[in-house]
Protein backbone atom coordinates (compact mmCIF):
# COMPACT_ATOMS: atom_id res chain seq x y z
CA UNK A 1 0.00 0.00 0.00
CA UNK A 2 1.08 3.71 -1.20
CA UNK A 3 1.26 5.88 2.18
CA UNK A 4 1.46 9.61 1.56
CA UNK A 5 2.03 12.49 4.27
CA UNK A 6 1.17 16.00 4.03
CA UNK A 7 2.00 19.28 5.61
CA UNK A 8 3.71 18.61 8.73
CA UNK A 9 3.19 15.01 8.97
CA UNK A 10 5.47 15.09 5.69
CA UNK A 11 7.80 17.16 7.37
CA UNK A 12 8.31 15.35 10.82
CA UNK A 13 8.75 12.18 8.30
CA UNK A 14 10.87 13.85 5.96
CA UNK A 15 8.86 12.08 2.85
CA UNK A 16 6.28 12.46 0.85
CA UNK A 17 5.18 8.89 0.99
CA UNK A 18 6.12 5.41 1.32
CA UNK A 19 5.07 2.34 -0.09
CA UNK A 20 4.90 -0.63 1.98
CA UNK A 21 3.85 -4.55 1.85
CA UNK A 22 1.87 -4.80 5.10
CA UNK A 23 1.43 -8.06 7.00
CA UNK A 24 -1.82 -9.56 7.00
CA UNK A 25 -3.11 -8.94 10.30
CA UNK A 26 -2.84 -5.09 9.48
CA UNK A 27 -6.76 -4.34 8.73
CA UNK A 28 -7.53 -0.73 9.97
CA UNK A 29 -6.44 2.82 9.70
CA UNK A 30 -5.36 2.76 13.49
CA UNK A 31 -3.12 -0.69 12.66
CA UNK A 32 -1.32 1.31 9.88
CA UNK A 33 -0.62 3.92 11.94
CA UNK A 34 0.61 2.05 14.99
CA UNK A 35 2.51 -0.08 12.66
CA UNK A 36 4.77 2.90 11.29
CA UNK A 37 4.75 4.37 14.99
CA UNK A 38 7.33 1.21 15.68
CA UNK A 39 9.35 1.99 12.62
CA UNK A 40 11.99 4.51 13.75
CA UNK A 41 11.79 8.15 15.42
CA UNK A 42 10.69 10.28 12.86
CA UNK A 43 7.66 8.05 12.12
CA UNK A 44 7.00 7.65 15.76
CA UNK A 45 6.93 11.72 16.64
CA UNK A 46 5.30 12.45 13.62
CA UNK A 47 1.80 10.19 14.08
CA UNK A 48 2.38 10.28 18.06
CA UNK A 49 -1.23 11.62 18.62
CA UNK A 50 -3.41 9.99 16.30
CA UNK A 51 -6.51 12.13 17.49
CA UNK A 52 -4.97 14.84 16.04
CA UNK A 53 -4.61 13.57 12.03
CA UNK A 54 -7.15 12.90 9.54
CA UNK A 55 -7.00 10.23 7.06
CA UNK A 56 -8.02 9.33 3.45
CA UNK A 57 -8.53 5.91 2.02
CA UNK A 58 -7.97 6.41 -2.28
CA UNK A 59 -8.85 9.92 -1.93
CA UNK A 60 -11.87 9.76 0.47
CA UNK A 61 -11.61 11.00 4.05
CA UNK A 62 -11.88 8.10 6.46
CA UNK A 63 -11.94 7.28 10.39
CA UNK A 64 -9.24 5.59 12.14
CA UNK A 65 -11.11 2.32 12.11
CA UNK A 66 -11.77 1.93 8.78
CA UNK A 67 -10.72 -1.00 6.72
CA UNK A 68 -8.02 -0.93 4.29
CA UNK A 69 -8.70 -3.48 2.63
CA UNK A 70 -8.82 -3.45 -1.49
CA UNK A 71 -7.01 0.38 -0.15
CA UNK A 72 -4.41 0.84 -2.71
CA UNK A 73 -3.21 4.52 -1.18
CA UNK A 74 -3.66 5.80 2.30
CA UNK A 75 -3.05 9.72 3.08
CA UNK A 76 -2.02 10.86 6.56
CA UNK A 77 -2.07 14.82 7.66
CA UNK A 78 -3.51 17.09 10.11
CA UNK A 79 -6.50 19.44 10.32
CA UNK A 80 -6.56 21.25 7.42
CA UNK A 81 -5.76 25.02 7.48
CA UNK A 82 -6.82 26.64 4.47
CA UNK A 83 -8.85 29.63 3.03
CA UNK B 1 -24.86 27.23 -14.28
CA UNK B 2 -21.08 28.81 -14.55
CA UNK B 3 -19.03 26.93 -12.20
CA UNK B 4 -15.26 27.38 -12.10
CA UNK B 5 -12.60 25.43 -9.60
CA UNK B 6 -9.28 26.00 -9.66
CA UNK B 7 -6.54 25.28 -7.36
CA UNK B 8 -2.99 26.67 -8.92
CA UNK B 9 0.06 28.37 -7.72
CA UNK B 10 -0.14 31.07 -10.14
CA UNK B 11 -1.87 34.08 -9.58
CA UNK B 12 -5.54 35.45 -10.37
CA UNK B 13 -7.06 38.33 -11.28
CA UNK B 14 -10.48 38.51 -8.83
CA UNK B 15 -11.33 41.73 -11.04
CA UNK B 16 -11.67 39.55 -14.19
CA UNK B 17 -12.89 36.46 -12.62
CA UNK B 18 -15.75 39.05 -11.37
CA UNK B 19 -16.27 40.42 -14.58
CA UNK B 20 -16.88 36.96 -16.15
CA UNK B 21 -20.43 36.99 -14.16
CA UNK B 22 -21.52 40.26 -15.48
CA UNK B 23 -23.67 41.07 -18.42
CA UNK B 24 -25.32 37.52 -17.50
CA UNK B 25 -28.49 39.09 -16.22
CA UNK B 26 -28.19 37.09 -12.94
CA UNK B 27 -29.02 39.88 -10.61
CA UNK B 28 -26.66 39.58 -7.64
CA UNK B 29 -23.20 38.81 -6.91
CA UNK B 30 -21.17 38.15 -3.62
CA UNK B 31 -17.36 37.50 -3.64
CA UNK B 32 -14.63 37.10 -1.10
CA UNK B 33 -11.37 37.35 -1.55
CA UNK B 34 -8.53 36.30 1.02
CA UNK B 35 -5.20 38.19 1.33
CA UNK B 36 -2.08 37.65 3.05
CA UNK B 37 -1.86 39.95 5.75
CA UNK B 38 0.79 40.92 8.29
CA UNK B 39 0.14 38.89 11.17
CA UNK B 40 2.73 37.53 13.66
CA UNK B 41 5.85 39.53 12.02
CA UNK B 42 5.50 36.66 9.10
CA UNK B 43 7.03 38.11 5.38
CA UNK B 44 5.04 35.19 3.34
CA UNK B 45 2.75 32.05 4.05
CA UNK B 46 3.60 28.67 2.45
CA UNK B 47 0.23 26.97 0.95
CA UNK B 48 -0.08 22.67 0.63
CA UNK B 49 -2.66 21.36 -0.47
CA UNK B 50 -3.20 17.36 -1.89
CA UNK B 51 -3.47 17.06 -5.89
CA UNK B 52 -5.86 14.96 -6.34
CA UNK B 53 -8.58 14.87 -3.42
CA UNK B 54 -8.71 19.23 -2.95
CA UNK B 55 -10.23 19.54 -6.35
CA UNK B 56 -12.69 16.93 -5.67
CA UNK B 57 -13.15 18.22 -1.98
CA UNK B 58 -14.31 22.12 -4.04
CA UNK B 59 -16.31 20.59 -6.74
CA UNK B 60 -18.23 18.84 -3.59
CA UNK B 61 -18.42 22.22 -1.57
CA UNK B 62 -20.40 23.95 -5.47
CA UNK B 63 -22.39 21.35 -5.90
CA UNK B 64 -23.70 21.79 -2.19
CA UNK B 65 -23.67 25.56 -2.34
CA UNK B 66 -25.67 25.61 -5.93
CA UNK B 67 -28.24 23.32 -4.50
CA UNK B 68 -28.68 24.86 -0.92
CA UNK B 69 -28.67 28.49 -2.18
CA UNK B 70 -29.60 28.29 -6.14
CA UNK B 71 -26.90 30.14 -7.14
CA UNK B 72 -26.83 30.52 -10.87
CA UNK B 73 -22.89 30.78 -11.05
CA UNK B 74 -20.05 30.06 -8.24
CA UNK B 75 -16.31 30.54 -8.75
CA UNK B 76 -13.51 29.11 -5.94
CA UNK B 77 -10.11 29.55 -7.04
CA UNK B 78 -7.47 28.70 -4.59
CA UNK B 79 -3.34 29.28 -4.48
CA UNK B 80 -0.69 27.13 -3.30
CA UNK B 81 2.80 27.41 -3.00
CA UNK B 82 4.76 30.45 -1.18
CA UNK B 83 2.76 33.54 -1.49
CA UNK B 84 3.42 37.07 0.21
CA UNK B 85 2.56 39.50 2.13
CA UNK B 86 -0.61 41.17 -0.08
CA UNK B 87 -0.64 38.23 -2.72
CA UNK B 88 -4.26 37.42 -3.05
CA UNK B 89 -4.63 33.08 -1.63
CA UNK B 90 -8.76 32.66 -2.57
CA UNK B 91 -11.32 33.84 -4.50
CA UNK B 92 -14.60 32.50 -3.74
CA UNK B 93 -17.68 34.49 -5.88
CA UNK B 94 -21.60 33.00 -6.13
CA UNK B 95 -24.50 34.55 -8.20
CA UNK B 96 -27.81 34.32 -7.57
CA UNK B 97 -31.11 35.89 -8.55
CA UNK B 98 -31.29 37.57 -4.89
CA UNK B 99 -28.49 39.04 -2.57
CA UNK B 100 -29.50 37.41 0.38
CA UNK B 101 -28.75 33.93 -1.31
CA UNK B 102 -25.45 34.72 -3.31
CA UNK B 103 -24.47 36.32 -0.06
CA UNK B 104 -24.88 33.26 2.42
CA UNK B 105 -23.47 31.03 0.07
CA UNK B 106 -20.19 33.07 0.18
CA UNK B 107 -20.04 32.84 3.90
CA UNK B 108 -21.01 29.01 4.09
CA UNK B 109 -18.35 28.23 1.32
CA UNK B 110 -15.45 30.04 3.42
CA UNK B 111 -16.66 28.65 6.47
CA UNK B 112 -16.86 24.81 4.77
CA UNK B 113 -13.18 25.18 3.23
CA UNK B 114 -11.76 26.15 6.32
CA UNK B 115 -12.52 22.44 7.93
CA UNK B 116 -13.39 20.03 4.26
CA UNK B 117 -10.37 21.03 2.22
CA UNK B 118 -7.07 19.58 2.21
CA UNK B 119 -5.14 22.58 1.95
CA UNK B 120 -2.08 23.68 5.09
CA UNK B 121 -0.79 26.93 5.66
CA UNK B 122 2.86 27.43 6.90
CA UNK B 123 4.07 31.21 7.89
CA UNK B 124 7.33 31.83 6.82
CA UNK B 125 9.49 34.62 9.17
CA UNK B 126 12.36 37.12 8.28
CA UNK B 127 14.58 35.16 10.21
CA UNK B 128 14.17 31.82 7.46
CA UNK B 129 12.29 29.66 10.43
CA UNK B 130 8.32 28.82 9.75
CA UNK B 131 5.51 27.45 11.60
CA UNK B 132 2.41 25.33 10.54
CA UNK B 133 -0.61 26.90 11.47
CA UNK B 134 -3.21 25.00 13.56
CA UNK B 135 -6.78 24.36 13.08
CA UNK B 136 -8.62 27.51 14.98
CA UNK B 137 -11.26 25.91 17.05
CA UNK B 138 -13.67 28.29 15.72
CA UNK B 139 -13.55 27.54 12.47
CA UNK B 140 -14.50 24.20 13.05
CA UNK B 141 -17.65 25.40 15.05
CA UNK B 142 -18.50 27.88 12.06
CA UNK B 143 -18.33 25.18 9.57
CA UNK B 144 -20.79 22.58 11.51
CA UNK B 145 -23.25 24.76 11.61
CA UNK B 146 -23.75 24.52 7.93
CA UNK C 1 -8.56 54.11 5.83
CA UNK C 2 -9.68 53.72 2.10
CA UNK C 3 -13.17 55.27 1.86
CA UNK C 4 -14.99 55.46 -2.12
CA UNK C 5 -17.98 56.54 -2.49
CA UNK C 6 -19.75 57.41 -5.80
CA UNK C 7 -23.10 58.13 -7.42
CA UNK C 8 -22.70 57.93 -11.07
CA UNK C 9 -24.35 57.35 -14.70
CA UNK C 10 -20.79 56.12 -15.97
CA UNK C 11 -20.48 52.77 -15.75
CA UNK C 12 -17.90 51.59 -13.85
CA UNK C 13 -15.56 48.33 -13.65
CA UNK C 14 -15.93 45.85 -10.46
CA UNK C 15 -13.26 44.09 -10.89
CA UNK C 16 -10.76 47.64 -10.79
CA UNK C 17 -12.58 48.61 -7.75
CA UNK C 18 -11.72 44.98 -6.35
CA UNK C 19 -7.86 45.10 -6.94
CA UNK C 20 -7.68 48.59 -5.34
CA UNK C 21 -8.03 46.23 -2.30
CA UNK C 22 -4.98 44.10 -3.59
CA UNK C 23 -1.45 44.36 -1.96
CA UNK C 24 -2.81 46.19 1.39
CA UNK C 25 -2.32 43.20 3.27
CA UNK C 26 -5.80 43.70 4.50
CA UNK C 27 -6.58 39.94 4.99
CA UNK C 28 -10.36 39.62 4.01
CA UNK C 29 -12.38 41.65 0.78
CA UNK C 30 -15.88 41.12 0.66
CA UNK C 31 -17.88 42.39 -2.41
CA UNK C 32 -21.18 42.37 -3.49
CA UNK C 33 -23.04 43.39 -7.07
CA UNK C 34 -26.23 44.07 -8.07
CA UNK C 35 -26.76 43.47 -11.44
CA UNK C 36 -30.48 44.39 -14.16
CA UNK C 37 -32.04 41.03 -14.35
CA UNK C 38 -34.92 40.27 -15.71
CA UNK C 39 -37.37 39.88 -13.39
CA UNK C 40 -41.03 41.00 -14.95
CA UNK C 41 -40.54 41.18 -18.69
CA UNK C 42 -38.22 44.48 -18.21
CA UNK C 43 -36.05 45.28 -20.69
CA UNK C 44 -34.45 47.86 -18.46
CA UNK C 45 -34.24 49.87 -15.15
CA UNK C 46 -34.47 53.56 -14.49
CA UNK C 47 -32.91 54.74 -11.55
CA UNK C 48 -33.25 58.10 -9.95
CA UNK C 49 -31.81 59.80 -7.12
CA UNK C 50 -31.19 62.43 -4.81
CA UNK C 51 -28.49 64.57 -5.57
CA UNK C 52 -27.18 65.67 -2.16
CA UNK C 53 -29.28 63.28 -0.04
CA UNK C 54 -27.93 60.11 -1.80
CA UNK C 55 -23.69 60.63 -1.39
CA UNK C 56 -24.87 62.41 2.33
CA UNK C 57 -26.76 58.93 3.29
CA UNK C 58 -23.98 56.38 1.41
CA UNK C 59 -21.39 58.33 3.71
CA UNK C 60 -23.37 58.04 6.66
CA UNK C 61 -23.61 54.03 5.80
CA UNK C 62 -19.57 54.04 5.25
CA UNK C 63 -19.04 55.50 8.97
CA UNK C 64 -21.37 53.18 10.49
CA UNK C 65 -20.02 50.35 9.14
CA UNK C 66 -16.65 51.61 9.63
CA UNK C 67 -17.00 51.13 13.14
CA UNK C 68 -19.26 48.44 13.71
CA UNK C 69 -16.89 46.18 11.90
CA UNK C 70 -13.22 47.70 12.02
CA UNK C 71 -13.23 47.86 8.16
CA UNK C 72 -9.96 49.03 6.92
CA UNK C 73 -11.57 50.48 3.63
CA UNK C 74 -15.02 50.69 2.07
CA UNK C 75 -16.09 50.94 -1.55
CA UNK C 76 -20.16 51.98 -2.43
CA UNK C 77 -20.37 52.95 -5.57
CA UNK C 78 -24.32 53.08 -7.71
CA UNK C 79 -25.54 54.10 -10.33
CA UNK C 80 -28.42 56.61 -11.63
CA UNK C 81 -29.87 56.72 -15.27
CA UNK C 82 -31.15 54.19 -17.63
CA UNK C 83 -29.59 50.69 -17.48
CA UNK C 84 -30.24 47.65 -19.72
CA UNK C 85 -30.38 44.25 -18.41
CA UNK C 86 -27.15 42.97 -17.46
CA UNK C 87 -25.56 45.82 -16.44
CA UNK C 88 -24.64 46.83 -13.00
CA UNK C 89 -26.22 48.57 -10.89
CA UNK C 90 -24.09 48.72 -7.18
CA UNK C 91 -20.75 47.60 -5.89
CA UNK C 92 -19.82 47.67 -2.70
CA UNK C 93 -16.58 46.31 -1.40
CA UNK C 94 -15.44 46.21 2.13
CA UNK C 95 -12.09 45.10 3.37
CA UNK C 96 -11.40 44.03 7.38
CA UNK C 97 -8.37 41.78 8.78
CA UNK C 98 -11.10 39.14 9.20
CA UNK C 99 -13.29 37.42 6.79
CA UNK C 100 -16.47 37.44 9.21
CA UNK C 101 -16.36 41.61 9.45
CA UNK C 102 -16.26 42.02 6.02
CA UNK C 103 -18.73 39.99 5.17
CA UNK C 104 -21.02 41.00 7.80
CA UNK C 105 -20.51 44.92 6.59
CA UNK C 106 -21.32 44.25 3.06
CA UNK C 107 -24.66 42.79 4.48
CA UNK C 108 -25.33 45.35 6.49
CA UNK C 109 -24.55 48.17 4.25
CA UNK C 110 -26.67 46.71 1.61
CA UNK C 111 -29.59 46.01 3.91
CA UNK C 112 -29.41 49.38 5.20
CA UNK C 113 -29.10 50.65 1.90
CA UNK C 114 -32.51 49.38 1.02
CA UNK C 115 -34.14 51.96 3.10
CA UNK C 116 -31.96 54.57 4.01
CA UNK C 117 -30.23 56.03 0.83
CA UNK C 118 -32.95 58.34 -1.57
CA UNK C 119 -32.64 56.17 -4.62
CA UNK C 120 -35.51 55.17 -6.74
CA UNK C 121 -36.33 52.50 -9.56
CA UNK C 122 -38.54 52.07 -12.15
CA UNK C 123 -39.19 49.38 -14.64
CA UNK C 124 -38.99 50.03 -18.30
CA UNK C 125 -41.36 47.61 -20.03
CA UNK C 126 -40.66 46.43 -23.87
CA UNK C 127 -44.24 48.24 -24.89
CA UNK C 128 -42.45 51.68 -24.18
CA UNK C 129 -44.66 51.28 -19.91
CA UNK C 130 -43.09 51.92 -17.12
CA UNK C 131 -43.87 51.23 -13.08
CA UNK C 132 -42.10 52.16 -10.67
CA UNK C 133 -41.26 49.52 -7.57
CA UNK C 134 -42.57 49.64 -4.37
CA UNK C 135 -40.81 49.26 -1.24
CA UNK C 136 -40.74 45.56 0.09
CA UNK C 137 -41.56 44.88 4.13
CA UNK C 138 -38.88 42.28 3.78
CA UNK C 139 -36.29 45.18 3.15
CA UNK C 140 -37.47 47.30 5.81
CA UNK C 141 -37.45 44.35 8.66
CA UNK C 142 -34.19 43.14 7.02
CA UNK C 143 -32.34 47.07 7.48
CA UNK C 144 -34.34 47.73 11.22
CA UNK C 145 -32.41 44.51 12.38
CA UNK C 146 -29.26 46.73 12.49
CA UNK D 1 -39.77 78.07 0.69
CA UNK D 2 -38.82 75.33 -2.47
CA UNK D 3 -40.67 72.02 -2.91
CA UNK D 4 -38.53 69.22 -4.53
CA UNK D 5 -40.18 65.96 -5.75
CA UNK D 6 -39.16 62.60 -6.52
CA UNK D 7 -39.74 59.61 -7.91
CA UNK D 8 -43.31 58.21 -8.57
CA UNK D 9 -44.34 61.73 -6.59
CA UNK D 10 -42.47 63.59 -9.16
CA UNK D 11 -44.27 62.08 -12.63
CA UNK D 12 -47.49 62.41 -10.79
CA UNK D 13 -46.96 65.99 -9.92
CA UNK D 14 -45.44 66.68 -13.14
CA UNK D 15 -42.63 69.01 -12.03
CA UNK D 16 -39.55 68.94 -10.22
CA UNK D 17 -40.03 71.50 -7.86
CA UNK D 18 -42.12 74.35 -7.18
CA UNK D 19 -41.11 77.60 -5.05
CA UNK D 20 -44.16 79.12 -2.42
CA UNK D 21 -44.75 81.79 -0.28
CA UNK D 22 -46.55 79.56 2.09
CA UNK D 23 -49.22 81.37 4.56
CA UNK D 24 -47.62 82.06 7.98
CA UNK D 25 -50.05 79.43 9.54
CA UNK D 26 -48.20 76.92 7.36
CA UNK D 27 -45.91 75.41 10.20
CA UNK D 28 -45.19 71.70 9.44
CA UNK D 29 -44.49 69.41 6.60
CA UNK D 30 -47.99 67.93 7.31
CA UNK D 31 -49.85 71.58 7.07
CA UNK D 32 -47.29 72.46 3.18
CA UNK D 33 -48.87 68.36 2.35
CA UNK D 34 -52.74 69.60 2.92
CA UNK D 35 -51.86 73.13 1.95
CA UNK D 36 -50.42 71.41 -1.56
CA UNK D 37 -53.19 69.01 -1.70
CA UNK D 38 -55.69 71.73 -1.86
CA UNK D 39 -54.26 73.73 -5.17
CA UNK D 40 -55.05 70.98 -7.59
CA UNK D 41 -55.71 67.53 -9.23
CA UNK D 42 -51.82 66.57 -9.55
CA UNK D 43 -51.31 67.35 -6.73
CA UNK D 44 -53.96 66.29 -4.79
CA UNK D 45 -53.60 62.88 -6.22
CA UNK D 46 -49.59 62.73 -5.29
CA UNK D 47 -50.08 63.45 -1.67
CA UNK D 48 -53.14 61.72 -1.19
CA UNK D 49 -51.41 59.13 1.25
CA UNK D 50 -48.85 61.18 3.15
CA UNK D 51 -48.15 58.13 5.35
CA UNK D 52 -46.41 55.93 2.17
CA UNK D 53 -44.52 59.37 1.53
CA UNK D 54 -41.45 60.25 2.78
CA UNK D 55 -39.96 64.28 3.56
CA UNK D 56 -36.79 65.70 4.07
CA UNK D 57 -36.34 69.30 5.60
CA UNK D 58 -32.44 70.78 4.05
CA UNK D 59 -31.35 67.74 2.55
CA UNK D 60 -32.15 66.02 6.42
CA UNK D 61 -34.88 63.13 6.58
CA UNK D 62 -38.15 64.29 8.90
CA UNK D 63 -41.61 62.95 10.03
CA UNK D 64 -44.80 64.89 8.67
CA UNK D 65 -45.22 66.67 12.08
CA UNK D 66 -41.36 68.25 11.81
CA UNK D 67 -41.16 72.43 12.20
CA UNK D 68 -40.60 74.38 8.53
CA UNK D 69 -39.07 77.39 10.25
CA UNK D 70 -36.26 78.45 8.82
CA UNK D 71 -36.00 76.04 6.59
CA UNK D 72 -35.40 76.65 2.88
CA UNK D 73 -36.48 73.55 1.26
CA UNK D 74 -38.79 70.53 1.66
CA UNK D 75 -38.14 67.44 -0.25
CA UNK D 76 -41.52 65.25 -0.83
CA UNK D 77 -40.73 61.30 -2.62
CA UNK D 78 -41.53 57.71 -1.64
CA UNK D 79 -39.89 55.11 0.00
CA UNK D 80 -36.40 54.06 -1.46
CA UNK D 81 -35.98 51.35 -3.45
CA UNK D 82 -32.54 51.65 -4.08
CA UNK D 83 -29.50 48.99 -4.39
Amino acid sequence: MKVTYFAKTRELIGRDSDSFDLPADIRSINDVIEYLSAMDEPYKNALANPEALRFALDNEMAKGDASIQNISELAIFPPVTGG
Amino acid sequence: MMRHIAVQITPFDAGQELRKFEGNRLGAVASFSGIVRSENDIIALSIEHHPIMTYMALEKLCTLAEQRYKLLGVTIIHRYGTLKLGEPIIFVAAASAHRKEAMAAIIAIMDRLKTDVPLWKKEIFADGTSRWIEQKQSDVDRSSAW
